[in-house]
């Protein structure tokens, strides 16, 4: 069995590592977070390190899944910000998309410049996606779309959001739901952040009234929707696929140096940081095993992301946790702005979004396991 | 939810009054908004600020049992009245024989930057809310008192703490090993007090939400692994509030066993934060966001546990205790 | 609030402690585990301190329950065998018993001559208790019992058993459930131990094949069995009233003492054994609250001892696993009979025995929190 | 359950007639006779045993990535053929690149009192079952080979331990740091993939019974509680099969790195525990008797888990490791 060809990752990882020092970034005064984040893709764009294994002909590198996991890793070694996390929209349009959208929209999104948003969840459909309720009407050679999204990412700087909308009836579950292309500028889309629980504006409600969407927008047929819904979840499940092995890797390497900054480790914090390198470590190995079986069965992620997701939400919040005990009350005797804290509560939101862990284990043990309903 | 043991008529009472001033907070407090100064004066006007003062025989005016009522019923509404410290540094003066040094005013109690024990230097003043603007600490076995600036806030955001601005006065009493390992035995059973209220409250709102909310067709307190993960975190209230309980009727009965004190602290640091955990991944997305409280007793137990030794501090120095190698001072 | 009358508690409490040093006893060679206890029940008998909480009227010394607590917590520390587990049996005869039954059976029970076991479980009913299937058949003054018991603890060594079985119709559920005094020398009966995973034979299958039983044998109406046998598993969660306060107590006592036999204790060692205590300390708080309780309210233990249970199943779990791991290979190198590994064992059915910890944990929500079945 | 990466076809092979004598062991094995002399013929004719036998040119006859596929499968029986000794004694003797010190034996290694590494003096036999009679050890950096007393058991009931009888004699070769980091990575990996098969099999076989055992009407397995804890277990098997198969790959391709084969051993000797602890909870009584084949599975990965370093010890020494304050060597 062979992860990957040492010797060309080795040299690509060397290239990567002497690139990174020189490149990365700080944010500006007043500078979002997201603009920061995009600011930051087309940096590694412009570099050649964005679309490692897209396909040459939409301006990827061709190169296998592995490398996505060097990038990862190096990224979080360095100390760099997260990884970008656009595999899984470029693949909803080259597994679904027509040629025309694939041109259209891929170049945009290789490079950072355009910037998007997904619009599934929706204040009754939290884990129960299927039961979303927003409705795209056909009108001759387009939709009106009608419907409330929410935990929208940055919505306020998208300039397309990938969204879902019944074109079924209502109430038929998995059945009856598309997937559209929706440009943010378009009329009748109001958007309002959510001050999250970090004090930070990450989230968005969107309110679509009567919004006009070309028919060419649509991905795929009608009704295709859930498959691409559950594709793009499924990616969102990978460590990898999201940018969180970079930021992990990042978080463990930044807490090691503060809480040896001495020169001295106490027994505990020695013990507890093994402990912690050990799971991130394990959850990294599992990555790299996962895109090599995709790799050999060039298949799309499927049920058994549901795994990578309770890994990779165990290592999100043992780690916060952790660092939290280790740093001490420093952390939280500060005023406004502790990044500590910020990650410790957006780790607690990690076994909620993207499906709840209720809904991963039911996954893992009805269609995995093939346990009784 | 109240006590499951008998509580005097005294004490369903008092339990009461501090229910009806905790939910005024609760009820009249903007998401932006943290000024509970309304709940400072009725505090005051309930005489409940004073609990720790001493008698005309030096004893304390209440029970540690009704501070922990007291406490716990504030704790339930987050509420960020600076009670907690002026019960502290209350009960500081009280134990070093010295009248109150800065008269009616509220006050806290000055802390190491890690929060470990009392101190004069290098030192901050926590749960410093309006209107506190002196908090007391210890210098050596001295007891002193600082004036401080204005409060910088805390990742706690209804109990900001402060930096002393004036020089350390010392006001006349000392504290000796023992009155120090009393005062640091009611710290942690007040601070074991306040995380019980906290995460007890955010999960019986939970558990009522999971009632509510629908996903799936159904409730989603009819799933089972919902009503497990309340179950199990009910199951670590009921311990906290046993190990408060008994550790309050530990100092109260003056048998001057500090472990007890210790054990309800070192408990409720870590299963206060379980809870609360279990209960945020209850309400899903919408704790979340800033707007809805949860996040507010998140803050509150995180903070709590590591005042005067964390979960894991504490637990080590309970098996130095417990092996005789200790007297109990931290 | 009181939780006892501290300085006669006091006195009892060093009385006892003293008592303890000049009476413990020793397994005799060939001793069975079952005889050695029994053999410690009637020395404890003669000593004065058995049925401390049960009424004068029959042998008891009319105590508060928190001299039960005392109990236990001094058998614990002085390292004695665990204290007799008999409070819930005797509860059964002083709720529902005929005053015969009383005087019959509760000198021997208190006094340990007479040994006795619980035929509860079935193969095909263990959580799921009233699912049982074993059959009472009236005729004329007496009982004609057939079915099979398992789990039955010592069930060779028993003089007598707390049977239920079914009086009314099969598949009746709760209903139709009645409890009987089954004398164990019946014609009928055959016992079988069952050597348990721990290479101990404590449990035995039981196999009941039309055995006699007289009307006057029968506690309770018919049909009270199912309330005796709820009133009886509520006891048996409680880690004071099966003497396991006793039990913890001494493990937690005899591993402190080995860790730290060379005077030295490594920090990571001090920080598990302090993290032991502690809960083993909240675990005694909790069981003195839940006494203080019930005779506050002079009720009987209801839906609120599944709390118990779980507490006490989880430092049953976490003190014999810490202790495999802080004793290191030592106790596993060892040919048969490791007494550490089989507490362990032992640790592992304690979330299955006596309502598996997921029936604990239905019974919290939905009979204690009122969740939604 | 197979690994779901692609294996070559010779590795389906192997795996395949591996999985044949598992089989054999697992229904013919009485409850009461540990008897694996069988098992170990049937090893002994398909050459397993000899796996990490030096060629001319001194490489091992099998990679890594097979020999875990091996023991993986032999451990899913937790059979007690002395497989895993031999083929460390093997592995020992090739890097210190001697001939075989016993020819056509059955051999294990010595370890001292705590198991944490290599011995020559007070040192104990770890997997000496039939027909095992010496074990390979190290004196300083020597290596050694002992006559054994008869087993005494242990509480891995099919693999005893043995008391040397005769002296340590020394047989030539000698151990570098080097190559003892290198047979303690191999070492590690071939302990993580006896937790690893020990503890999957018994999780595998516990999905079934939950399909099958009925109780409140239905099938245990269709409770979420249920579900929900076979779930994570098998998590805790899939990510220990990620990090056997990828210490195994970084072995076998030279890189020389040892950090995946340490964090392969310290995740699976936590992990493997806690897998086959829910195991025994699904199976419910039964899994308690000693029939049923669970606490075999239990005292399997219990024992492997305190060889060569347990979880805790493991972590310790990686920090060590990543922080660069060790060479890898314990």
């Amino acid at each position: 069995m062979d992860f990957s060809d040492s010797s060309e990752i080795a040299e690509f990882r060397s290239g990567l590592r002497t690139w990174l020092v020189d490149h990365t970034i700080t944010p500006e005064a007043e500078e979002s977070e997201a603009m920061f984040l995009k600011r930051w893709h087309q940096v590694l764009f412009r570099g050649g390190w964005v679309g490692l294994s897209w396909p040459t002909e939409y301006g990827g590198k061709g190169l296998s899944n592995a490398y996505d996991v060097v990038l990862n890793e190096e990224i979080g070694a360095s100390g760099a910000p997260d990884a970008p996390r656009i595999g899984y929209m470029g693949r909803a349009f080259l597994q679904w998309g027509t040629e025309e959208q694939r041109e259209r929209f891929l170049p945009g999104l290789l490079s950072g410049d355009d910037y998007w948003c997904q619009g599934f969840s929706e204040p009754n459909a939290g884990s129960d996606l299927a039961n979303l309720s927003t409705r795209a009407v056909k009108d001759g050679d387009r939709y009106r779309i009608t419907g409330q999204k929410v935990w929208t990412s940055y919505a306020e700087y998208a300039d397309y959001c990938i969204l879902l909308a019944r074109t079924g009836e209502p109430g038929g579950r998995h059945k009856g739901v598309s997937a559209f292309v929706v440009p943010m500028k378009s009329a009748g889309i109001d958007v309002r952040p959510i001050v999250a629980a970090t004090g930070e504006s990450e989230f968005c409600e969107m309110f679509f009234e009567d919004v006009e969407v070309a028919e060419e927008n649509r991905i795929g047929a009608e009704g295709d929707g859930w498959a691409i819904a559950m594709m793009t979840v499924a990616y969102e499940r990978g460590a990898a696929d999201v940018g969180y092995l970079s930021k992990f890797g990042a978080a463990l390497g930044e807490l090691r140096t503060l809480v040896s900054s001495d020169g001295h480790v106490p027994p505990l914090a020695r013990q507890r940081l093994g402990e912690l390198e050990v799971r991130f470590r394990v959850l990294t190995e599992h990555v790299r095993r996962r895109l090599t079986e995709r790799e050999q069965n060039d298949s799309l992620p499927g049920p058994e992301m549901s795994v990578d997701k309770i890994l990779m939400t165990d290592v999100d919040q043992t780690l916060h946790r952790a660092a939290l005990e280790l740093l001490g009350p420093s952390v939280l005797t500060t005023g406004p702005g502790s990044r500590w804290l910020e990650k410790y509560i957006y780790s607690r939101a990690a076994s909620i979004y993207g499906g709840s862990e209720q809904v991963q284990l039911n996954i893992i043990a009805q269609r995995l396991l093939g346990m009784p309903r | 939810m109240t006590a499951t043991l008998h509580e005097s008529e005294e004490d369903v009472a008092l339990r009461r009054t501090v229910a009806d001033i905790a939910e005024r907070c609760r009820s009249t407090r903007a998401a932006e908004v943290d000024d509970h100064t309304s709940c400072w004066g009725a505090l005051v006007r309930s005489g409940l600020t004073e609990l720790r003062g001493a008698d005309d025989d030096g004893a304390p005016l209440a029970t540690v049992g009704q501070v922990v009522i007291v406490v716990e019923e504030m704790a339930r509404a987050v509420c960020g009245a600076p009670l907690v410290g002026t019960l502290l540094a209350t009960e500081l003066q009280r134990l070093a024989d010295v009248d109150h040094v800065v008269p009616d005013e509220a006050l806290t109690v000055l802390l190491d930057q890690e929060l470990r024990g009392l101190a004069a230097d290098d030192a901050l003043a926590w749960d410093a809310g309006v209107p506190v603007t002196h908090a007391v600490g210890l210098d050596g076995e001295n007891l002193v008192v600082r004036a401080l600036e204005g409060a910088t806030g805390s990742q706690d955001l209804s109990r900001p703490v402060a930096v002393p601005a004036g020089d350390a006065e010392l006001v006349g009493g000392t504290l000796d090993a023992d009155a120090r390992t009393a005062f640091e035995a009611f710290a942690h059973v007040v601070l074991a007090a306040d995380l019980l209220g906290a995460s007890g409250a955010v999960l019986e709102s939970a558990i009522e939400y999971a009632g509510q909310r629908v996903q799936f067709g159904q409730p989603i307190g009819t799933f089972q692994a919902v009503q497990h993960l309340c179950a199990r975190a009910h199951v670590q209230v009921e311990a906290q509030r046993s190990a408060v309980l008994f550790a309050a009727w530990s100092l109260d009965s003056g048998q001057g066993d500090v472990v007890p004190a210790i054990v309800a602290k070192a408990y409720g640091a870590s299963a206060a934060v379980e809870v609360v955990e279990k209960a945020v991944q209850v309400f899903g997305g919408v704790a979340i966001t800033w707007e809805f409280p949860a996040h507010r007793h998140l803050r509150r137990v995180l903070l709590d546990a590591e005042v005067l030794g964390n979960g894991s501090a504490l637990s080590g120095h309970l098996f130095d205790v417990v092996e005789g190698r200790s007297d109990g001072l931290q």
